[in-house]
């Protein structure tokens, strides 16, 4: 099955989700071949120019509200945990809107992978400072530039109990992709913060290419040690951005701890009720 | 004294168990052929304060009670204080002598807990067996009561309670009825059993009265009924975790109060869009905001009305006792999945946290029909474009389908589109879904006719007040109308139930008339307004004096 | 040719500033003395995809377009391809030679741009300044329009629409109308000058379609203005400080569309209680849910009307056109505080992002008392309960004095209160501010009598509707009656305005005839409802052929 | 004036609130005798046990929404920062249902004191877990215990840019009132993290007494000493508890970032109006 759907493409020419898309697909397509069956996965999609992946790719889709991926993959999972569900998040959409959502799935360790394609604007309602805008961002509604500091979405995520913390960039693509895949087969709450370019809004291409390096394997599940990575960069202080995979470590999930049983019958059903009103005569 | 109707006030402050100790009266009662309700008065707070509830038995269904009471039990002074006014000439009071200072049955349940090394918290098994005998009932209702009702540590609980009994004495006779004994059940557990009947899979509830326990009573079921129930962080999340297990394939409902509902009306426009079924058990307590947490009120009626933004097919119910709450959670789950969208189930605090007689054999038992096309249809298109509106529904995976649902305006297959026809095209295929509910509801008896049908003089009333209006229009003569399902309106069925009304008043717990309202968008003035706003449910004599007033 | 109306169309691609350009034509038909509208199509995208602005004037005030133009102005291809048929037989077409081919007005943007050595940006100086020779007028309209519209750079933006100018030919002539010049502004603007000239303090702003916009207007002279604009992280967030602030005595209001909208009212419902002012400006889009994000709808009056749980006080306004979303902006800012409870002005897309001549001389000045109360009165009691319901408003800190603000059932203090008598005083209290502010809402004129004022069928709208049934009452005879205010429903001024009206059609941009439910609430059938819901407004032609069918 | 109101105080006895009441009474009354007068504070409340002290104290106050109290306090010190904000929270209250307020508040370090009376228990509506209560824990939402692990409040803090943490105990009332004290005198976003005990629905007593010990103040402005220090206990696993001042910092607040102006006259406004027409003519 073709992965790309018919749906027209409008993201701006150069703009950083058509390597998230490619990433993803050539993911999918490689689990595909594996194990994985394509109409296994659903992408659960945010509002806003990451969201439009939903209408892209030929996967089966929840394009909910900006914001709110996370509880409704966590309502997926809960029916169906052999759905591979795939959040489709941007930076507006689950570090303001919906970090509550964001920090819950990780402390619950929900099976699910995130895509936060972090362009760190609100892209499609024009270009406003979103939580991880450099301090100063000037954007439409802040003319003057932003005076606040941007959150550091891997540690919140570190701190909150994620347990897969990654960090890709759309113009690493090869890398990205390994990311991803690695993503989604994490078992438990896999979150990959995505440096997307935004060409419109806030293209800091060069300032990526010049400052990104890559982390080692070495040591991804020492919490300490991601957390030291995970300081190296503010989003805000020049400094060097390590990319590649944070943290890694193995937990209970959600899912594992709320399994699905078979359910009751119809009659089984009566039954409980019958004894239950008996006990109330 | 041959009892047509007993009503027994047990009071004391809030953490001694008044709540449990009135479920065992109403049980008491109901063992004994009554049908019984009881209203639980508490404020919000865990410790000390003072609670009430008026547990009230007759021959005919209830559903309110009196400001006068048969028996006072009190486990303190405050209740005696408080309520002694209440009890009428005849009346009983039976109290903890240890606490209070007072006339009639004395209890020295600290003497009895003392006799049996009992704990303190099984005082009120001592007042439950004094009362049993001044009531004069059986030792036997006693008995077979507790057996049922107390899980822990019951044989010490018996032979206190038989303490109490074998020293108090019989002040009346509250004998069997002759009717057959019915179970007893708070609304939130009518309105689980509908749940589970019809076939829930997962519950979602962040607390808040007067629902939180709806919550406690399917989590305390959860394991053993297959059912999961979840705690999330937020109402939000609630609603959000029901849609995506909804998209999944497994029925899912929520509860909560105005408060949280508040955080669900955007996943509400969600649910109408992309056409998901979804059961919101709405319990509604005094307002505005954080208002009364634990008293009653009829007022979120309009907000469910419009709650979401833009136009969508939703079906709004309002149960009226516990049978009602049972059938209709049941049928509003079909119905949602049916119809896949959104439902809203309206209770209140009096429905939720009082309790009820349930009659399962008298219940309506609505028959939907939930087939809904040939499921392995495929190609598959999730929002096709069918006569009905009502597109087939199939589940991911489906192997070589491709399966979105989305919030956005979008074509058959569920991809994003801001084609003007195709906007116009879903709109329509929502709405011929909205008529097809319609009809299917008018089929379902959905305006409830009582009292005196054939009287000119009308009550229009919704909700907990069905019960108090049902039995002050047979005994004042007076016509009932109560439309259970408020949306779509049921404009035939409300049309023939009104046939021949020449005045109607309705009679409401909110301030501004909100059914009066609605039924005046389908042409019925309705100008004489009984309202009560004050936290608190209409009481039998209190209506019936108005009534009285407003009717000459 | 004289024109007594004239409609332009330009298009081309999302990023090419069609709606800048769209705002300069705007411009130079306001500075020949027409009435303007400019309504603007555009998707929910950032580069690519195809936008439009249509801009009429015409000699009277307008609210709508035709779907017919005089002069389409195509920066490509698809523009041509798209709207050539809407061009009437003498139109004109201006086109980038270098993008488009077609027969009309050449103009090589390309090479005009690289003869100034201007970028691409630039390029639609080019085509205003041939269209400007096109259409006849004097070069001196250019120089002065660009002049005031272009910030930066507009030396050389003038000698590329110079030499655009030059190069091109003039095919009609658009003469001065002699009227007085009148300024443009969209609707967002006009309700941010209205909240400026009622003294804001505070604006928050979660981005999102349609009210975006009054954000970034109001932030981009928040500096000059001495006004705080924040965005903060969700919507909740924002209506929350808004009602912190209204607590501490500085005026706010927030800004969103129906999504948004659903996250605060919560938050409503709470002002309605506490009693604190907050305007919510609610930019009605297509729906149900994210819908279609840039189109347009008036399908959130149900659940203005009943958002939040229980019964409050709310003041609900729906401006028309930009002179009234300026002075009700202004006066609803001034009730809020004057009534201390929460306001919504209903806008869409079509008034938000529309453009429409503001006539400041003709704008009524909505005289609002402020003078509540004696400010210093001492000892302060935050709930006194007065005879108006209102309470002296005081602000903390006040030396000695407690002020208290609270979401739940409270005292005079403010203090938490479970008891029933005061739980119905408050409301009582609330209910009486109600009824002050419909009384003093009669006297403001609030429902706009227009079209044929005597004629005995009628043309119910409201909001951005009211520009096109203006226009079609007067021409083809018909009262046109438009409630500004929709709640508190003023009811005198509506039954006087209906006065000899034998039928009624209601013209609403939604599916299910919301002002319609609402008017038949009180008596007035409309039964006649003519829907448009595909996402965008009623075009002139469309909506008078469907008037002359279904008066017929 | 007496800062205890006349309203019925209807907390269960034993609970830790009271010591949280009788410690805010002593600092406000010591603060009022130096240079902040008792109308200046302002006492902003959630839903829950916590939010009652907005009744029984005799101060200013706005009692909101459960998990609301950080934007109405940004909205209260945008319109009048001489006003001290007190925000008192629950836990159900500002780690579930208001958490993206908190990290908020903490990211743009609005200068409010926070006090979280966290008794790991939604106490008001009768003993349902929340984000901090232990792995384990029975209540009426999870009979069999709550398989999820609690979040850790100072960690969630320290990385979303609070300028102040600290933790307190109620059964360490003389150095609660410190505490508080400090919070309130700190320019800044300060947080205190209250193990307050719920005698009723999780009485941590005897574990608390046996686990807390006191954390110098030495390096209190250390990031990473600070870091090493929250981490010590993770509200679930056996641990020292440590109590006193984790971090503090100075940096610009919101309320410096957005300065309160002079407001511009009616004929200032006019006139700006006027302008602003005349530019589109
Ligand atoms: C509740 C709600 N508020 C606001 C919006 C409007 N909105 C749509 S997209 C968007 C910004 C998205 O920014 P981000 O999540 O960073 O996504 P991007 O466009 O940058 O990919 C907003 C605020 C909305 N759809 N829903
Ligand atoms: C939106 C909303 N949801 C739910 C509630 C019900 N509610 C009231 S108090 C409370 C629990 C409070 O727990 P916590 O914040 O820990 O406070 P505590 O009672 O423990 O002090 C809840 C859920 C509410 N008032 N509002
Ligand atoms: S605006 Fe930015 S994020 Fe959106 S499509 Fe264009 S480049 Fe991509
Ligand atoms: S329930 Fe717990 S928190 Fe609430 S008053 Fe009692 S002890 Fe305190
Ligand atoms: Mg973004
Ligand atoms: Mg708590």
């Amino acid at each position: 099955m073709n992965l790309i759907s018919r749906a027209p493409n409008v993201w701006c020419p150069g703009c950083g989700n058509f390597t998230i898309q490619q990433a993803l697909k050539e993911v999918i397509t490689q689990l595909a071949a594996e194990e994985y069956p394509v109409e296994n996965n659903v992408l659960v999609a945010g509002i806003g120019q990451h969201g439009k992946l939903f209408d892209y790719m030929n996967l089966n889709g929840f394009y909910g509200l900006h914001g709110r991926t996370i509880p409704i993959a966590a309502g997926i999972r809960l029916a169906n945990p052999n759905l591979q569900v795939l959040c489709v998040a941007g930076d507006g959409d689950c570090y303001a809107e919906g970090l509550d959502h964001l920090i819950f799935g990780a402390k619950r360790n929900l099976n699910v992978t995130v895509l936060v394609h972090n362009n760190r604007v609100y892209a499609l309602t024009t270009g406003q400072y979103t939580p991880t805008s450099t301090k100063g961002y000037r954007g439409r509604s802040t003319p003057e530039g932003i005076e606040e500091l941007p959150l550091n979405p891997l540690e919140l995520m570190l701190v909150s109990g994620a347990s897969f913390i990654a960090r890709g960039y759309t113009g690493r693509r090869e890398q990205l992709q390994g990311l991803i895949r690695e993503a989604i087969l994490h078992r438990g709450f896999a979150f990959v913060d995505i440096l997307q370019v935004c060409v419109t809004y806030n293209n800091l291409t060069r300032y990526y290419n010049e400052h990104v390096y890559d982390w080692t394997k070495e040591g991804v599940e020492d919490y300490e040690k991601a957390w030291e990575k995970a300081r190296e960069w503010d989003y805000n202080t020049d400094a060097k951005i390590g990319l590649g995979v944070l943290y890694r470590h193995r937990a209970p999930t959600f899912e594992e701890n709320h399994p699905v049983p078979e359910p009751l019958t119809r009659d089984e059903r009566r039954t409980f009720i019958e004894n239950l009103l008996d006990r109330r005569v | 004294m041959e009892h047509k109707e007993v009503s027994v006030l047990i009071g004391g402050r809030a953490g001694e168990g008044i709540s449990s100790a009135g479920q065992v009266i109403a049980q008491m009662l109901g063992h004994q052929g009554y049908r019984v309700h009881m209203y639980y008065d508490y404020p919000s707070l865990i410790k000390g304060g003072h609670n009430f509830a008026i547990i009230r038995g007759a021959d005919q269904k209830i559903g309110a009670v009196r400001n006068t009471v048969d028996f006072l039990l009190a486990l303190n002074q405050e209740t005696v204080d408080l309520h002694r006014e209440k009890l009428t000439s005849e009346g009983v009071l039976v109290f903890r002598s240890d606490a209070a200072n007072a006339e009639g049955v004395a209890v020295p349940v600290k003497r009895l807990l003392e006799e049996e090394g009992a704990p303190a918290v099984m005082g009120n098994s001592a007042i439950l067996g004094a009362f049993v005998r001044a009531a004069g009932m059986d030792w036997e209702v006693a008995e077979t009561v507790l057996r049922k009702a107390i899980p822990k540590q019951i044989d010490t609980n018996l032979r206190i309670a038989r303490r109490a009994y074998d020293e108090a004495e019989v002040k009346t006779r509250i004998s069997p009825l002759g009717a057959k004994a019915l179970p007893v059940v708070t609304g939130n557990e009518a309105i689980g059993l509908g749940l589970i009947q019809s076939g829930l899979g997962l519950y979602c509830g962040y607390p808040m009265s007067p629902t939180s326990n709806l919550l406690h009573f399917l989590v305390s079921h959860g394991t053993e009924l297959r059912i999961r129930v979840i705690q999330p962080e937020s109402e939000t999340a609630a609603i959000l975790m029901a849609l995506g297990c909804a998209y999944a394939g497994i029925r899912a409902a929520v509860g909560t109060s105005g408060g949280g509902f508040c955080l669900m009306v955007e996943a509400l426009s969600l649910a109408g869009i992309a056409e998901l079924p979804v059961l919101v058990v709405l319990g509604q307590r005094t307002g505005p905001s954080t208002g009364l947490a634990t008293y009653t009120a009829q007022a979120d009626l309009q907000f469910a009305l419009g709650a979401g933004q833009a136009d969508f097919p939703r079906l709004i119910t309002a149960p009226g006792d516990a049978d009602e709450l049972m059938a209709w959670a049941a049928a509003c789950l079909d119905l949602t999945w049916k119809y896949q969208l959104p439902a809203i189930l309206l209770s209140d605090k009096t429905l939720c946290e009082g309790m009820y007689s349930l009659d399962t054999s008298q219940m309506r038992h609505l028959q939907i029909d939930l087939e809904l096309a040939d499921k392995n249809v495929s190609p598959y298109t999730r929002y096709s474009l069918t006569e009905s509106g009502i597109s087939p529904l199939r589940f991911p995976p489906a192997s070589g389908e491709i399966i979105r649902v989305n919030s956005h305006v979008h074509d058959p297959d569920g991809i994003t589109t801001e084609n003007e026809e195709t906007t116009k095209a879903m709109a329509d295929k929502r709405m011929r879904k909205m008529r097809g509910l319609a009809e299917e509801i008018e089929a379902m008896d959905p305006v409830h006719l009582g009292g005196d049908v054939d009287a000119s003089t009308a009550l229009l009333c919704w909700g907990s007040n069905k019960g108090i209006c049902e039995e002050l229009g047979t005994k004042m003569g007076l016509r009932v109308i109560q439309p259970v399902v408020l949306w779509p309106f049921p404009e035939r069925s409300f049309a023939r139930v009104c046939k021949g009304v020449e005045r109607m008043f309705t009679v409401e717990c909110n301030e501004s008339g909100q059914l009066a309202r609605l039924v005046r968008q389908f042409g019925y003035a309705s100008e004489d307004v009984i309202l009560k706003y004050n936290g608190r449910p209409f009481f039998v004599d209190e209506l019936e004096a108005l009534l009285g007033r407003a009717i000459s």
